[in-house]
């Protein structure tokens, strides 16, 4: 595949890029405003002998999309606030039964149907906490069309390398957002494939980590017999309600992510070391933050923007690091306030923390990040 | 019973060292298992070319038991999750394991789509009309007026009849028996696995625990006999006025249909969308 | 330079095609351009708009924050614009579907009245309203080229479609011309 | 997969042989019930003892009916009767 530039929607962009990261199979209920993901995969995936599954609803989706992942197709499906609430049980399993795969949730507003053709960034916290029991859990957010490109394949590799559901996080500004598009050649690109163990093992355990604690795996119908499981297990993939195998391997699932944290963490930062302010934001506020900072250095104040392209694991080391003598942080989100507590957690209080904030189903404009951005700087 | 002489034994799908199973005594699930694998000895298939997915519930357990892929899923979604490991990779015998809960109750939606959509997997439901493993409440084929632990004064729900869902709703296999016609067990399992399209193969089950206890129907035994006595064959049924049927469990296949399945279909599409490429 | 046109109309007009060609004309001559819709649930009927940047640097906020151009195609979407801020918008209103007189504004020298649906049918093509609005959007970004339009059209309509798209572009060009 | 000797408990009779895994055994008393010629006697638990073991036919309704895989039914020459 060559390499090919085009004006095209966000939505689109991520279709292309999970193809070219090697994605076979969707399977998705429809819903604004991530619609296009599926129209695109639709059309796309049967080209290439893929598969496009429109299935009953958003729980048969993910679990469509857990079937072909462990069958041994890498897959992705896409939703918006509803269907991510609907997926939210088997992006659990996904992770317990440590299944790769990619579920882009364009955020809308809400609660419930919402504003349903409206932005919104306020299912980042869902997209942290919202299954039960304890995880981590990575989750990606793009700020541009060339980032829903770019940002999906890196979600797949993520996927691949830790064996982990990844949250691809755009939201309607972006997905909608038509733009210039690279779309990058094959050659170009870097793919990830999951880690397979070698075919002359004897006694394959399906659950049993290599050094970086991510299991290999193996898809049914080869020489290894395959389990996965939901329930607690041991190495062998059978449930256990030993206290110590318990521990062992919820710790495991936890620290897979949180102990490789500098290898998962991506983020993008515009001035921020001569910076006195500093505003940290992901997605589609991005953009709204860059036009802020630009407008501000016009009337002589130093504002750096930090891009978060990883919003979980969240880069607590690396904000406590940036914020270091720093006067005062805005954090833009189309929500009321989610991400800044992350924020707020890392500076204990030592840097003023203001919230640039909309939930009203337009997007954030940069006035409102340049109040915000005055409100801090009259502290 | 025919002596058994195909390569794979069905012992080499039984996952002997965790035996003794979970299951209570006189529960039917130990023999619908020893079928199923009955059958899969019977139609020649491999440990390694089987994925058995199932959900939660008693019947959900099964997994434990086998040397076989095995998927183990969230409650009723084992569906789904067989779908997809299906059409990743056809090549693939996927048979999904459900109670009545689990296929009818929570997952009824993948019921039907999986039956319209015919896609090639197998179902085995075991139906014990009741949730056994959380102590006995009411699941959608629990009998009009049964008493169980959230039904005490009788179920106020009419029971749903999965057989007849799925064939309404495209399902191309689809038979009902129960533990006591032990052979015709395997024989539908044999029928359903190697069948094109979906199949689904419901077997009544005893629970003498909750169900037999709370309904008075007696000790594992009798409620052998208690299903024997209220099996119905099919072509017996239609002859039946709605309120002899009333109490029934009619037996037999439901729908046995040359269809197109849904893999043969999307093959088709693939082709369709190539050569639309390919003129462009 | 940072040039930011609106089209607004209902659903079903086409304002957003209007949009994504005129940005894909703009990329093709070497510009930055973004392009970002509001949209009502139903697929036809409702306000619909398309704010359409175009620029010669990297473009941070895709809105329109001080739109250069608002063509608005429909009595909903002009309300929206009657009272814009900014001596050098100026915005273009079908005079053939909305009444001025009747909504009982009185327009200053910004707004300009052209009967673009009537013009439409008169070219025999009532449905490309939205190619001729492109058309007189395009003129005013002087950057884009007609080479660019044409190309860009010929790829998004089929050949029986097209030769009647670019008579439409033409008049647009032409209209839009008059104006400046 | 061959069982540990001493897990089986076996019961010779004329013509078949009876092998209880009694570690498997639920007591459920479907074999006592089912078998048509009466060879088992429940225990004071319900487990089946296999009192009249001659009169086996080796019709396998116990081995098939038994929900525990706990009673397997071989031919004197120790094949599987099935």
């Amino acid at each position: 595949m060559i390499e090919r530039r085009r004006f095209m929607l966000g939505n689109e962009a991520i279709v292309e890029g999970a193809l070219m990261a090697g994605a076979r199979f969707f399977a998705g209920y429809p819903i604004t405003p991530s619609s296009e993901i599926a129209e695109g995969a639709s059309r796309k995936l049967p080209q290439v002998g893929g598969y496009y599954l429109q299935m009953e609803d958003e729980l048969a989706s993910i679990a469509a999309v857990i079937g072909a992942s462990i069958g041994g197709l890498k897959a992705f499906t896409a939703t918006s606030g509803p269907g991510f609430s609907l997926m939210q049980e088997n992006i659990g399993l996904a992770v317990m039964a440590e299944v790769p795969c990619v579920i882009v949730d364009v955020q809308r507003s809400g609660p419930s149907t919402g504003l349903a053709t409206r932005p919104a960034q306020a299912d980042m916290m869902q997209a942290r906490w919202g299954r039960h029991g304890d995880q981590s859990i990575i989750a990606l957010s793009p700020s541009s069309v060339q980032e829903c490109f770019d940002l999906i394949i890196c979600a797949f590799n993520l996927a691949e390398t830790y064996r982990c559901p990844v949250l691809f996080m755009a939201d309607e500004t972006v997905g909608h957002l038509r733009e210039d598009c690279l779309l990058r050649a094959e050659a170009d690109v870097e793919i990830v494939n999951r880690k397979r163990p070698p075919e002359d093992v004897d006694g394959y355990l399906p659950y049993k980590p290599d050094d970086d604690l991510v299991p290999p795996m193996v898809a049914p119908g080869g020489k290894h017999l395959t389990r996965f499981h939901s329930s607690t297990h041991n190495e062998k993939g059978l449930p256990t309600s030993s206290p110590e195998e318990a521990d062992k391997l919820v710790r495991r699932l936890y620290d897979k992510i949180e102990k490789n944290k500098d290898r998962i963490i991506k983020y993008k930062q515009y001035d921020v070391d001569e910076s006195e302010y500093l505003l940290v934001t992901f997605g589609g506020a991005v953009r709204a933050a860059r036009q802020a900072a630009a407008d501000m250095k016009k009337q002589g104040l130093k504002v750096g923007v930090l891009e978060l392209q990883t919003v979980w694991p969240f880069p607590t080391e690396h904000i406590a690091e940036l914020a270091k003598g720093k006067r005062g942080i805005v954090v833009p989100e189309m929500n009321l306030g989610q991400i800044i507590g992350e924020v707020k957690k890392v500076v204990c209080g030592k840097v003023p923390v203001v919230g640039a904030n909309r939930c009203d189903g337009e997007p954030l404009s940069p006035q409102e990040i340049a109040k915000a951005l005055g409100e801090v700087v009259s502290r | 019973m025919n002596k058994r002489s195909c390569e794979v034994s069905w012992k080499a799908f039984l996952r002997e060292e965790n035996l003794p199973h979970q299951w209570c005594p006189g529960c039917g699930y130990g023999v619908i298992l020893k079928s199923m694998l009955f059958a899969f000895e019977k139609e020649g298939l491999a440990p390694k070319d089987v994925v058995v997915v199932t959900g939660i519930g008693c019947w959900g357990k099964t997994d434990d038991y086998l040397y076989t892929n095995t998927v183990h899923v969230t409650h009723g979604r084992a569906l789904p999750v067989a779908t997809g490991i299906k059409v990743a990779n056809p090549s693939l015998k996927v048979v999904a394991l459900m109670g009545d809960g689990d296929s009818a109750t929570i997952g009824g939606n993948h019921l039907i789509h999986s039956s319209r959509r015919n896609i090639d997997v197998t179902a085995i439901v075991a139906n014990n009309l009741n949730y056994g493993m959380t102590g006995g409440q009411y699941s959608c084929t629990t009998p009009l007026y049964s008493r169980t632990s959230t039904s005490w004064y009788g179920d106020p729900e009419p029971a749903l009849d999965i057989c007849r869902v799925v064939e309404a709703a495209g399902a191309s296999f689809a038979a009902r028996t129960t533990v006591y016609h032990v052979a015709m067990i395997e024989k539908y399992i044999s029928m359903a696995v190697s069948h094109e399209g979906f199949s689904l193969v419901e077997v009544i089950s005893p629970c003498p625990t909750y169900f037999g206890r709370y309904n008075k129907v007696g000790s594992a035994p009798a409620m052998l006999n208690w299903l024997k006595e209220n099996a119905v064959p099919v072509e017996r049924a239609s002859k039946l006025s709605d309120e002899e049927r009333k109490e029934t469990f009619v037996t037999g296949i439901f729908a046995d249909k040359k269809g197109q399945s849904f893999l043969s279909r999307y093959g088709e599409i693939q082709s369709r969308a190539r050569r639309e490429l390919e003129s462009e | 330079m940072r040039y930011e046109v609106i089209f607004a109309g209902i659903g079903g007009q086409g304002v957003i095609l209007a949009g994504t060609l005129l940005g894909e004309a703009a990329v093709r001559c070497g510009l930055k351009a973004t392009q970002t819709q509001a949209y009502g649930v139903s697929a036809r009927g409702g306000f619909t708009k398309t704010d359409l940047i175009v620029s010669d640097e990297e473009i941070l906020y895709p809105y329109s924050l001080n739109p250069n151009l608002i063509i608005a195609l429909a009595e909903e979407a002009f309300m929206r614009y009657i009272d814009v801020n900014g001596d050098a918008c100026k915005v273009i209103y079908d005079s053939g579907l909305i009444d001025v007189k009747s909504i009982g504004f009185s327009l200053d020298k910004r707004f300009v009245g052209v009967p673009i649906t009537n013009i439409a049918v008169e070219l025999g093509s009532p449905r490309s309203v939205n190619i001729l609005s492109l058309g007189i959007a395009a003129s005013f970004i002087k950057d884009i080229s007609f080479d660019a339009l044409r190309e860009t059209l010929s790829e998004t309509f089929s050949a029986n479609a097209l030769e009647k798209n670019i008579e439409a572009l033409s008049k647009g060009i032409e209209l839009g011309r008059s104006m400046l | 997969m061959t069982l540990p000797e001493g897990e089986v408990e076996v019961a010779e009779g004329k013509a078949f042989r009876i092998e209880i895994r009694r570690d498997r055994c639920k007591a459920c008393e479907i074999c006592v019930e089912f078998c048509p010629k009466n060879v088992f006697e429940p225990d004071e638990l319900g487990r089946p003892i296999p009192k009249r073991v001659d009169d086996c036919i080796g019709c396998g309704t116990c081995e098939l009916r038994c929900p525990d895989f706990a009673i397997e039914i071989k031919s004197k020459e120790c094949h599987d009767v099935d």
